[in-house]
């Protein structure tokens, strides 16, 4: 019944683009698919678009924290593009802040995040990803 | 807007696979447009119903959510009921405490959603079940 | 009973490739082999390939987080490459996300790091050593 | 794939030595192979594993595992159950808090590998011993 949401490429990017209220078992689907495209294509970033999501329960907030936390590791920078304000207050509310996920407001500008990360890269890696 | 989630009607998810937390979001959501509710207000309740129903399937091992629009005098809102008979909650402070999960989630459901609606009943006995009742008035 | 893991170099840098499931004590002699090896060598880089492991437990997260943090002290920069995005999942799920170590997803590319890093060197030195 | 693995059979390790650990992970990867357990699994049973047999060695004094591939219904699943008669865990909340340890480690075996497998129930009388047993199922 789970859902396999595409992993696009842009570049030396992975775009993930969630358009559909996903279950829990395509949510943990998606985790893995991203963890190993991450390494089969050598990306440097991965960008997660959730300008469709309308809620962000505990479960995915997790998820989203959860690949920046794997993509790090495999030495790649994850952001979160488009949230809404309205998850963005009920997120605050629920009690998830995602302390270790990048956001930016558009694909274009999470696009220029992680180019930015990517010139700045010999310097030294962002670190101390706490999962919230 | 779909005829069966108008004022009066009671909508039923049963909850016992992955995908009927997935309804149960989308039923509230239809019955907060029904109602009226703010933009951010049916965020709020269905972000709340997302992490009760999940805890019906998971920790409750399945059960259902009943969810109408009620009105209290000229205020309307969604009521939405979940109900299990699994093992209950034993330590029902600890249980609503931030953070505190007896299995692998983040803990925040309880605790989270109870601070995502305006109203927020609990009731457990061990070893029967459990039924938590949210309402999210329109304002 | 224990293995010992082989140092080799190549240029200013060690490299270590773990190809067999090490007991607790093999594990505790690499680390320490390879401290001394940093000192006697005057390494400024270490490598250590995890392509062949399947699993990373947190006794050894905590020895690569240890190499990083002890090769730091003596001045030089490490950089664990060829985790398995499985590996990289697991350990997330186990709770420990190796903020402070470095990691590339090939050899080429680790030693590329170390290469950039070293480049960099008079500017100052990376710190902030901490083991989770 | 090894035979002695195979469905039924109970794989015993005793785990008395640093060696031992790795044969527990090595036998828990055969069951795991054999069973279908995708790679993924696969890997978090195994780190699973070596945590609680670490566990077993250098707090329970040493003891052993059983493990056996397990059916419920049509699903089937790798078990693992860790015994010793070392001096138990008094603060058992405690000792599965994120972090926590009595001696030098992370603190991370015991919640940790809670997280990596499907079931998980831990067992401990102080003065008297601990047993841990997992499941991980194939999905
Ligand atoms: N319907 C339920 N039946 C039994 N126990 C429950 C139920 N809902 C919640 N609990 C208990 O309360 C704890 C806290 O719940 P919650 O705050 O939603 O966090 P989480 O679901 O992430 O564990 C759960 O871990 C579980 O032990
Ligand atoms: N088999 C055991 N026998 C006695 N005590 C144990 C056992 N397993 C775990 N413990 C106790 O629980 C604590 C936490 O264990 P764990 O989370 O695995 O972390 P760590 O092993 O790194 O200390 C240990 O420090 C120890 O005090």
């Amino acid at each position: 019944m789970s859902l396999r949401v595409p992993v696009l490429r842009i570049g030396d990017s992975l775009l993930v683009s969630i358009q559909t209220d996903l279950d829990d078992g395509s949510v943990l689907v998606l985790q893995e698919d991203l963890a190993a495209r991450v390494v089969e294509d050598g990306a440097t970033g991965v960008v997660i678009d959730i300008s469709a999501v309308e809620i962000v329960d505990s479960f995915v907030g997790r998820m989203l924290a959860t690949i920046a936390a794997i993509s790090r590791m495999l030495d790649a920078e994850t952001v979160v593009v488009g949230m809404r304000p309205a998850v963005a207050i009920t997120l605050v509310e629920l009690g998830l802040t995602l302390g270790g996920v990048r956001t930016a407001l558009t694909l274009e500008k999470g696009l220029k995040v992680l180019d930015d990360a990517r010139d700045q890269r010999p310097q030294g890696l962002p670190d101390d990803p706490e999962l919230r | 807007m779909s005829p069966e989630s108008a004022a009066g009607t009671t909508v039923t998810v049963a909850i016992g696979a992955a995908g009927d937390v997935v309804l149960a979001r989308q039923s509230a959501r239809n019955l907060a447009l029904d109602c009226g509710l703010s933009l951010i207000d049916q965020t709020k309740l269905v972000t709340a119903v997302s992490e009760l129903a999940r805890n019906t399937l998971i920790h409750g091992g399945g059960g259902g959510m009943r969810a109408s629009i009620v009105r209290d005098g000229v205020r309307r809102g969604v009521s939405a009921v979940f109900e299990d008979s699994g093992p209950g909650i034993a330590d029902l402070d600890l249980a609503m405490t931030d953070g505190w999960t007896s299995g692998t989630g983040l803990g925040l459901g309880l605790s989270g959603s109870r601070r995502l609606v305006d109203s927020f009943e609990i009731d457990t006995v061990p070893g029967r079940g459990t039924s938590v009742a949210i309402v999210k008035w329109a304002r």
